[in-house]
């Protein structure tokens, strides 16, 4: 099991052979495209993180001792990072999700998708994240 | 005739590199640029005769009262008021809304009748929505067709003696639709309802004349019109304004202050309480300046050709749907392409030094309308050149290929 | 320790000849002067990225609503707020305490009370006279004594459970007086009351920590702390602003907008409807850094040491009388000359090149107290130097012998 | 009987000789000192016209087809500015009144005094001096 700063040192890996923001941006719309679909029923306004540029919806789940995240938006960037995010985040121990940073993404030059003034739900989703982290982690203690 | 070249050098701002790109600023409708000679007007105010105005006795306050007072009066020249002191100076066209939309809690009665168009700004929208929850008045919506075109008939048969007002913007922001104000007045004032026109987009790109038009309140932000941040102006009839009443209290509205008893100053400094915006005020009048040594004429015939240029080429990207189909349209365009996100489309061109605004453009009514989830605005500027929209269509061309 | 010859050439404005005198600006009460950087920062703003903020997903547009949210955090640091969005900006003093008076409208009821002191700014009075007015509740007067101290005794027992609202400036623009806001507020609060801090004359002169001093609201003006005009702050415990009543609606300030429901952003966005003065804050932000590399506290005692070596030099002006003898007292020293008229004395001091204010100060109140027409107000800052003192001491024998 | 402008010539031409503001202002001190005393039943509000710098009280009379102004303020440099101004335009047909301007004012050097944003009520005094002129040209038709 690989914790997060390893899949983020990963990602950045990845992302190190694109020579432009072009490669950069195409893989992470692939990234979108292909993000497992959230269940239906969590796709309605209760699991709705609202930016006022593209909605997120967000699900957690604790299985185990782990965090099983889903998510979805109407936008493809919006989804590619959130397929990043999910990868990082998802399928970890509440305390690791807390305890992370999400520095890498400026790292991937995705920074100001997350700057809390673009209201793409990004940033909101990250602070929902580590709620539920916060959550779990009280249910689990 | 616009000297294309002379004016992108007033604009020192345009003159740069985004992500390796030179900067194309399609979101003029959202903030417009500022000439230089906006900016060294505010420096020189600062380096010269910063100070506060009205009551000064000595050589600085009266040097920037006057520069103050004359602002006012290029602003009423430049839009034909009657009365200097029919210009109200606000923080901006929201704020002037705002004014007009207190000033009537005591004039309206429950069960009176707001009318207001589809396509309103959130501006527009919600300080109404505020004065019927206070008043018990009643808002109506008067429905937009299709092409964002006001259907004409339908408003006037909305019209009747409970009509106290009547809101409307002059220009769409979300769609660019010119709406027609003088069968707005004469059909409103024939029901002796008053109307208030958001001219916030309208004052930038043409002439507008009070008198002529019997206009009774008229608001615009300077912002949007090649001058500062922070100041907007109120127009009302004078008789008109002074029927307002006065929610904000300060410095310089009053002209006399006891603890008993409270006596107003005359217009316009009772809608100007406090210390207001000195410099953004006189750069506010130099950038009406600037606008007029260019001619709202030859800004507007040059901007209706890059809107035509620009809505042939669009028009030839696949699935690209625009929205806001009206006659007489100005210098916004409003698209979507296929069922791509806005945002996505946004975050591209902006890779490519494209600024344009994407999403619902603080009107989610007339969005909602259209039920989609916002569309990408590009807006022009007498700046803004041939050139900058084809590589914006070519910009379209290849993010469209990249999302698909 | 401050180095006046570098600062001085932070000021261009004070290096010119008015009337073949150099300027000597003492009006600082009314506006401070705005050093270099600042009005760097506002013109590198119009040159580099002028652009509306929030919501934008270009370039520009991020790097102005950066630049804004910054001057925010630099002003929540700055006065010890325990978050950002309890720093709303307005467009000057006067505008946030509006805001305050027309959010407790539908708090507060027919006989509640407000008390607030006889020193109090005009910007200090109307809103709350109005607020009555709306509301039924009763203004009450603390008195001040001879002096021009707040006589604490007669303050608290003003105070009962009916109490609500108690309003204070830090420190009087007319007199100098320093209110013991510590004693008032925890009188107040002692009672339940809040209690509303007009900081437009503390703010430029020392610290002050608003988590320290359990303060629950406090207002200031940009223009008079160095930084430009049309901007101002309010800061609120976030659970207080909270509960305040909304009377502007607009952009920004609203989540999601139908015309049968609108629901409201969260702070700071619900009190900053519109596009705000951008420039502006960024300024104001850049003006608070530019401060705090001076430090308030050299700037406190250096002011002082002007203050006191005023206040002796004036003294030893045959019939020269000072309003205000507080202990504490801060960079403001109002006087009059036997039975000569303060206009008089102004334009003659205006001849010499010297800014004074002259007349009520927009605190009428506190002149009829003393039951004079108006008082000669000289205000410091900290490019003042005792050589200027020295020269206005010597044009006001000048000018005295002129008009007697 | 002069006109007006005659003797608005007569007064620049007085100011002529001063080398200096502080000449003139010592003048328009000593003019304001020697201004005949206003009625004292017209030093009341009703007769006040309030800047809030400095008070003016007015008052205006007709005799034969002429206007008698009397003034007084609290400030002595604006009274000392009174007493020119009802030199040029007391005694006068009020149709003359009504056509006069004041630009004399700025020759004198006293443009700022008469700045309606200086507040001292000698802006509106002049207003005040025209209406009346107009009411009385009413009344002699
Ligand atoms: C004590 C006090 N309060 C409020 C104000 C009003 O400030 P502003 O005019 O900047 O709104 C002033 C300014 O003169 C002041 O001195
Ligand atoms: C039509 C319209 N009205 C009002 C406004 C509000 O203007 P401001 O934000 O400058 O107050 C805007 C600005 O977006 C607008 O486009």
């Amino acid at each position: 099991m690989k914790t997060i700063s390893e899949i983020q040192q990963e990602i950045i890996e990845e992302f190190n052979i694109f020579s432009d923001w072009t490669q950069r941006y195409e893989y992470i719309i692939e990234l979108g495209k292909s993000l497992t679909l959230i269940n239906k029923k969590y796709k309605i306004d209760n699991y709705l993180i609202s930016g006022c540029q593209s909605k997120v919806w967000l699900n957690a789940e604790l299985v185990g001792n782990k965090i099983i995240y889903t998510a979805d938006s109407d936008a493809i960037i919006t989804k590619g990072i959130i397929a990043i995010l999910l990868r990082v985040f998802s399928n970890q121990h509440p305390s690791n999700i807390i305890d992370a940073n999400t520095d890498f993404i400026d790292v991937l030059g995705l920074k100001e998708h997350l700057s809390p003034t673009r209201a793409n739900g990004l940033s909101s989703m990250i602070k929902q994240i580590k709620m539920y982290a916060i959550a779990f982690r009280t249910k689990l203690a | 005739m616009i000297n294309i070249q002379k004016i992108r050098a007033d604009f020192p701002i345009l003159n740069q590199k985004i992500n390796g790109k030179e900067l194309i600023y399609f979101d003029n409708a959202a903030t417009s640029q500022t000439p230089q000679i906006v900016i060294d007007k505010i420096s020189n105010y600062y380096l010269g005769y910063n100070s506060n105005i009205h009551r000064g006795v000595h050589f600085l306050s009266q040097k920037a009262t006057e520069a103050y007072e004359n602002a006012r009066k290029t602003i009423q020249l430049h839009f034909n008021a009657s009365r200097p002191y029919e210009i109200i100076f606000t923080s901006g066209a929201t704020h002037s809304i705002n004014i007009i939309a207190l000033g009537y809690t005591k004039i309206l009665k429950k069960g009176d009748e707001i009318i207001i168009s589809e396509m309103e700004h959130h501006s527009n929208i919600v300080p109404w929505q505020m004065l019927c929850e206070r008043t018990g008045a009643i808002l109506k919506i008067a429905p937009i067709n299709e092409d964002g075109v006001l259907v004409l008939d339908k408003f006037k048969s909305m019209c009747s003696k409970k009509t106290k007002l009547v809101v409307i913007t002059h220009v769409s922001n979300a769609l660019g639709t010119v709406n027609p104000i003088e069968s707005i007045l004469s059909i409103s004032h024939s029901f002796n309802a008053k109307v208030i026109i958001d001219g916030a987009q309208a004052a930038p790109h043409f002439k507008i004349d009070f008198q002529a038009l019997d206009i009774d309140y008229y608001v615009a932000s300077s912002h949007k019109l090649y001058g500062p941040t922070g100041v907007g102006m109120l127009y009302g009839k004078e008789r008109l304004l002074n029927e307002l009443s006065l929610y904000h209290g300060g410095g310089e509205m009053i002209h006399q202050v006891t603890f008993k008893k409270t006596t107003y100053a005359e217009l316009p400094h009772k809608f100007e309480p406090g210390t207001p915006n000195i410099a953004g005020v006189i750069g506010f009048g130099e950038a009406i300046n600037y606008t007029n040594s260019i001619g709202l004429n030859n800004i507007n015939s040059y901007e209706k050709e890059l809107m035509e240029y620009a809505t042939k080429e669009l028009d030839k990207i696949k699935d690209l749907k625009i929205y806001g189909k009206a006659k007489d349209k100005t210098a916004i365009i409003s698209f979507n392409i296929g069922k791509l996100h806005p945002y996505d489309l946004g975050a591209i061109l902006d890779k490519f030094g494209i600024a344009v605004r994407t999403g619902h453009h603080c009107a989610q009514p007339i969005i909602d309308y259209y039920k989609i989830p916002g569309t990408i605005r590009v807006s022009f500027s007498f700046y803004n050149t041939k050139e900058e929209i084809d590589i914006m269509v070519d910009s379209l061309i290849r993010a469209t290929k990249m999302l698909q």
